[in-house]
């Protein structure tokens, strides 16, 4: 049976749709059930968290969790949908420890803060960093620079300070 | 007495980060008490790149992800604009394909093994191993031209065909290959001090390497015996025999084991490659951007850029990379840039793990664990 | 009491085949006294003091171990047995700036890790070269547009040679090496002090 | 008989027919101890020569032996085969800026190459290069060179110290628990062989090996003493700082270990001492173990060349065990610090106590 389907019937009120996400099953999960959606398809068996991925799509975000399972060799695809001025989900954390970095790096570079999240700080990029680039509306034209502070932290400007040697 | 924690900052810039990751390190005396990756130090910004060049130009910063191992790179954002559009590839496309992907993964674990021997103090293995890959990279060389960043594999098939004297050079080093292999068991496996350095250190159970998202050998290594290649096959993998190479124990030997088997298996999968070769186009379709290398320099530059535009539709595809499971998760919205590109990459995933591993360690055995992990920095960062 | 100096039009050079070893030293190129002293013109003592020591800094370069990225793989492929960058000297990778000659710049040079960079340069003792590797450090190469990379090293540290690829081949590098080895080779130690310029 | 390398220089002035109006002159102002005191001036001259020749030719050697194994050329640029490479290197660290870092100990900082450098030369002393080839037969020569050898964790210490560097002090820890544990061993294994000679001298320990069993089996006293010989190897390649056991640097974790922060002349201090104790370590081995200058040959040798030969025989003994060291370097991965501790107390202490008493017991029991 489509895992898919299968979580819709355990959890109806959590499903909003179910489909084919090129060639595996997705099934579209309300915002707020998304822990609880979780647990359910790590009880189905789907141990392995592949990738989380946060898109940006002007007007609202979107966020995808692959999964697949070791046992059944099965795909689930989860999609989770955001407002766009407070994109805000639940951490898996709690279920998948190798979610961590994944949700940091998607804070990082998307901006969707994961509610719950041990320690949601910048992963690639340095604190302090203006925007998120994987936004559409990030400012490529407005070039930042880092440089070292006093006990190796990094510091960003727009000048660059005197790490260029000339201006 | 009085004592105090002891802060070590190893990297950006340390003989053994491979690279530029950079440690935090909290220390009672020489036992790690807690270590902090901190990533980012080369942070290129290739996701936003790929947002901004076309599907054909976005090919070549592939191979600079994980730049050890770059044919499988290439390959999986090929195959995930291929299941996007829906394009077919001929046989012996995919055939050469699985050529250079195997290749690539024997030059990948050689890199691997000699640079944790390296870091272990024996620099002999990554002399050794490096003589090796150069004769690879010869390989590599006549058939795209590259050494290392190859832009070979297109949509719908591949860039050139194999030249002559190809198959002849490659069956040379496949027999090579296997003396030296055992030349290098006979250096490292037996050595005591090897055994000393990699036992029991770094020891993963095989829930826990599922629940940190590892992949690839690092997991094979904690006896969870997955392989893409065998379970989600792709290409022409089930045609072709062989074994998924695991061991049970979960340490750092482990894992140092089931490379040196991989790289036997791809040997052995080499092998049945080039005998059962079929002859055949080896671009399905020249309009996907492949300009057929028969003619002059000049007859490419006529057929080059192509641009093509899939569908609109998102892709999750992944593939059995040399480090692990590599996935690009492609969004097109019909247009010919992609809407948006998602690199999972194996050594991303993997390193979630090393602070786990190394808790009550000493420096060397971080050193060590961090060098059965495997990672590539360009494809840490991305 | 005036420095010698020596007419430099009644100098005559005539190319013969070299017999003696330092005649074969001489034929090398890596020393040679009277173009030298003709080259600048200056003190002849000053000016053997440069050749000895700009024979010996380029025949001993050591470089600091620090690969960036891609090319970093390039790096250690000259260091190995089939380029074998010991030929010149340069095998001693140290691990420490302090000890170090030679800052192989071996990739892309993020904005983060710039500083980084920057540091380990200045950490490392006078006097030293840059050698700018590959097309990301020499300019940003592929990643020029990307708000995540600096366009070229040479924004921040002064770069002797740039050596052009993506990543480079070895043999490239090592000319690019040859090439550093020329430029040492015409420093002086003594136009450092204003002597002989 | 010629006992050292003094009485040599003033038999050899002698048979030049200088010693002789020489010393008058000197006898004749009354500043005869002038006279002995250039001598012995020039003496310490040509040691100290030819051990900084020895050590270029060491660190020139070392990269070829690395070199071949690794199946690469290694220098060959720089003057015939590379040979000019390490005076090369030691010119252009003399013209590297020096740099003390801003929050080290200047003076400890400035101090402490110089005491390792300065100990690693006087090991020289009581080492006998050839029959008569030695500056100064001390009575406690065995001693001597184990009291002075002791001395370089302390400059090792203080250099890790002064560094104000983590990575610096780390290594320096390492070292010294390293070389405190191996030192130990060391002292026990020779002294093994120093029950057989029943004399500290060094010359009499080589000179209780000259000769030969059944005439064909030469004396040494690694037939001996094999466990010994294996025991001395061990702690020596230890006291040395090299792979297996180089934590004083392990590149890999500690940077540049206790050396992090030295540049220019100093770091070539630290590098110079390195080889000499190289050396040095290695004569040492020899003299002990494998007959010194001793070769069952040397009585047919005619009596004036009887001093080269021997000097000869010992350094192809050395260069020999040296080649090991190096051989060695390429091909094991080096230990982690606390299994080479284990080793030390563990194994090979209990070990050399127990060698003590099985030779001992045979010595007693008059089986030698």
């Amino acid at each position: 049976m489509n895992p898919a389907e299968e979580l819709k019937q355990k959890l109806p009120a959590a499903v909003v749709s179910t489909g084919m996400q090129l060639n595996k099953p997705m099934a579209v999960i309300k915002k707020e059930e998304l822990l609880n959606a979780a647990k359910k398809v790590k009880e189905m068996g789907f141990d392995h968290l592949s990738v989380i991925t946060g898109t940006d799509y002007n007007d609202h975000f979107e966020v995808v969790y692959n999964f697949f399972s070791y046992e059944k060799k099965q795909n689930l695809v989860l999609k989770v949908i955001t407002d766009h001025d407070n994109p805000e989900v639940d951490s898996l954390t709690s279920l998948w420890k190798g979610a961590d970095w994944l949700e940091r790096e998607t804070y990082d570079l998307v901006g969707i803060k994961f509610t719950g999240h041990p320690n949601l700080i910048r992963i690639l990029l340095p604190d302090g960093w203006v925007g998120h680039p994987l936004r559409k509306d990030y400012d490529m034209n407005t070039e930042q620079f880092v440089t070292m502070g006093e006990g190796g932290e990094d510091v960003v400007s727009t000048d660059g300070g005197n790490l260029l040697r000339r201006k | 007495m009085e004592t105090d924690e002891l802060l070590i900052n190893m990297g950006p810039v340390h003989p053994s980060t491979h690279g530029v990751l950079r440690f935090k390190l909290r220390m009672d005396g020489e036992i790690i008490k807690e270590c902090t990756p901190v990533l980012g130090y080369l942070h290129r910004g290739t996701e936003k790149l790929g947002e901004m060049k076309t599907y054909l130009q976005f090919i070549p910063y592939t191979d600079r992800l994980d730049y050890v191992s770059a044919f499988p790179n290439n390959y999986v954002f090929v195959k995930a604009v291929e299941e996007l559009a829906g394009i077919e590839v001929p046989l012996r496309a995919e055939y050469i394909r699985v050529i250079t992907m195997e290749l690539n993964r024997i030059v990948n674990h050689l890199v691997s093994i000699g640079s944790l021997l390296m870091d272990l103090g024996a620099a002999t293995m990554i002399m050794w191993g490096f003589r090796e890959r150069e004769n690879a990279l010869q390989l590599f060389e006549k058939l795209c031209g590259a050494r290392m960043t190859f832009n070979y594999i297109k949509p719908g098939g591949v860039r050139e065909d194999i030249p002559e004297g190809f198959i002849p050079q490659l069956n040379e080093f496949l027999k090579d290959m296997e003396k030296r292999i055992e030349d290098y068991e006979q250096l490292i496996n037996s050595n005591e001090i090897f055994l000393m350095r990699m036992k029991n250190i770094g020891v993963i159970s095989a829930q826990e390497a599922v629940n940190y998202g590892m992949t690839g050998p690092t997991l094979r290594g904690s006896g969870v015996d997955y392989d893409l290649r065998r379970y989600e096959p792709y290409s022409i993998y089930p045609d072709l025999d062989f074994k998924v190479c695991s061991r049970p124990e979960g340490d750092s030997y482990a894992r140092y084991i089931v490379r040196i088997d991989e790289m036997k298996e791809s040997l052995h999968i080499l092998r049945q490659v080039v005998d059962t070769m079929p002859e055949g186009k080896i671009v399905s379709n020249p309009k996907y951007g492949i300009a057929p290398m028969t003619g002059t320099p000049s007859a490419v530059s006529t057929y080059f850029p192509r641009i093509f535009t899939p569908p609109a539709g998102e892709v999750y595809s992944r593939i059995e990379a040399p480090k692990g499971e590599l996935g690009f998760y492609v969004v097109s919205d019909g247009t010919t840039k992609p809407y948006r590109v998602k690199i999972r990459s194996p050594s991303f995933c993997n390193l979630t793990a090393i602070p786990k591993m190394v808790v009550g360690l000493k420096i060397p055995d971080l050193i060590a664990a961090f060098g059965t992990i495997d990672v590539v920095l360009g494809d840490v960062d991305r | 009491m005036d420095p010698v100096t020596i007419d430099t039009t009644k100098i005559k050079t005539v190319k013969k085949k070299p017999v003696t070893a330092l005649e074969k030293l001489e034929d090398t190129g890596l020393i040679s006294t009277v173009l030298a002293a003709r080259e600048r013109e200056g003190l002849i003592l000053f000016s053997t003091v440069d050749q000895i020591f700009n024979w010996a800094r380029l025949s001993s370069l050591w470089p600091v171990t620090s690969g960036l990225a891609c090319c970093a793989i390039e790096m250690m492929a000259v260091a190995m047995a089939h380029h074998d960058i010991a030929r010149f000297g340069m095998e001693i990778f140290r691990a420490s700036p302090r000890q170090a000659d030679l800052m192989f710049v071996a990739g892309t040079v993020t904005k983060r890790m710039a500083p980084r960079v920057k540091q380990l340069y200045e950490m490392m003792p006078e006097p030293k070269w840059v050698i700018a590797v590959g097309s990301c450090a020499s300019t940003g190469g592929p990643y020029h547009e990307s708000y995540a990379v600096l366009k070229g090293v040479d924004l921040i540290i002064p770069v002797d040679v740039y050596i052009p690829g993506c990543p480079p081949r070895p043999e490239a590098w090592l000319y690019g090496v040859i090439q550093l080895r020329e430029k040492i080779k015409n420093e002086g130690y003594g136009a450092k002090w204003g002597l002989n310029k | 008989m010629i006992a050292n390398a003094y009485e040599l220089i003033v038999y050899i002035l002698t048979l030049l027919g200088v010693y002789e109006p020489v010393l008058n002159i000197f006898q004749l102002l009354g500043i005869e101890y002038v006279l002995k005191i250039i001598i012995v001036l020039v003496e310490i001259g040509i040691l100290f020569v030819f051990v900084l020749l020895t050590v270029m030719f060491l660190t020139w050697m070392e990269r070829k032996v690395v070199a071949m194994v690794q199946a690469r050329y290694g220098p060959m640029v720089t003057g015939p085969r590379g040979l000019l490479q390490p005076v090369m290197d030691g010119i252009k660290l003399i013209g590297k800026e020096d740099i003390v870092p801003a929050k080290a100990d200047r003076w400890v900082f400035t101090l402490a190459p110089f005491i390792v450098f300065i100990p690693a030369l006087l090991v020289f002393i009581p080492l006998p290069f050839g029959q008569s080839l030695i500056i100064s037969d001390l009575r406690v020569g065995l001693l001597y060179i184990i009291a002075i050898s002791a001395v370089s964790p302390i400059a090792i210490l203080l250099a890790g110290w002064a560094s104000n560097n983590k990575y610096s002090l780390m290594g320096a820890m390492r070292a010294v628990a390293q070389d405190i544990s191996y030192t130990i061993p060391l002292a026990l294994a020779a002294i093994a062989v120093v029950m057989f000679t029943g004399s500290l001298s060094t010359v009499d320990i080589v000179n209780a090996q000259n000769g030969t069993w059944f005439g064909v089996i030469p004396r040494w006293f690694i037939f001996l003493q094999p466990l010994g010989f294996i025991l001395f190897l061990i702690a020596s390649i230890a006291e040395m700082g090299r792979i297996p056991f180089d934590f004083q640097e392990s590149e890999s974790e500690l940077v540049a270990g206790f050396f992090t922060e030295y540049s220019g002349m100093k770091f070539a201090m630290f590098f110079l001492a390195e080889y000499a104790h190289l050396f040095s370590v290695s004569g040492i081995i020899v003299m002990l173990f494998l007959g010194g200058w001793a070769l069952p040959i040397l009585p047919f040798v005619p009596a004036a060349l009887v001093q080269l030969v021997s000097l000869g025989v010992f350094l192809v003994k050395t260069y020999a065990v040296i080649f090991f060291a190096m051989w060695l370097r390429d091909t094991v991965p080096r230990v982690r610090i606390d299994q080479l501790l284990n080793i030390g107390w563990k194994i090979m202490i209990p070990l050399a106590l127990l060698n003590l008493l099985v030779t001992g017991f045979l010595i007693t029991a008059g089986v030698f």
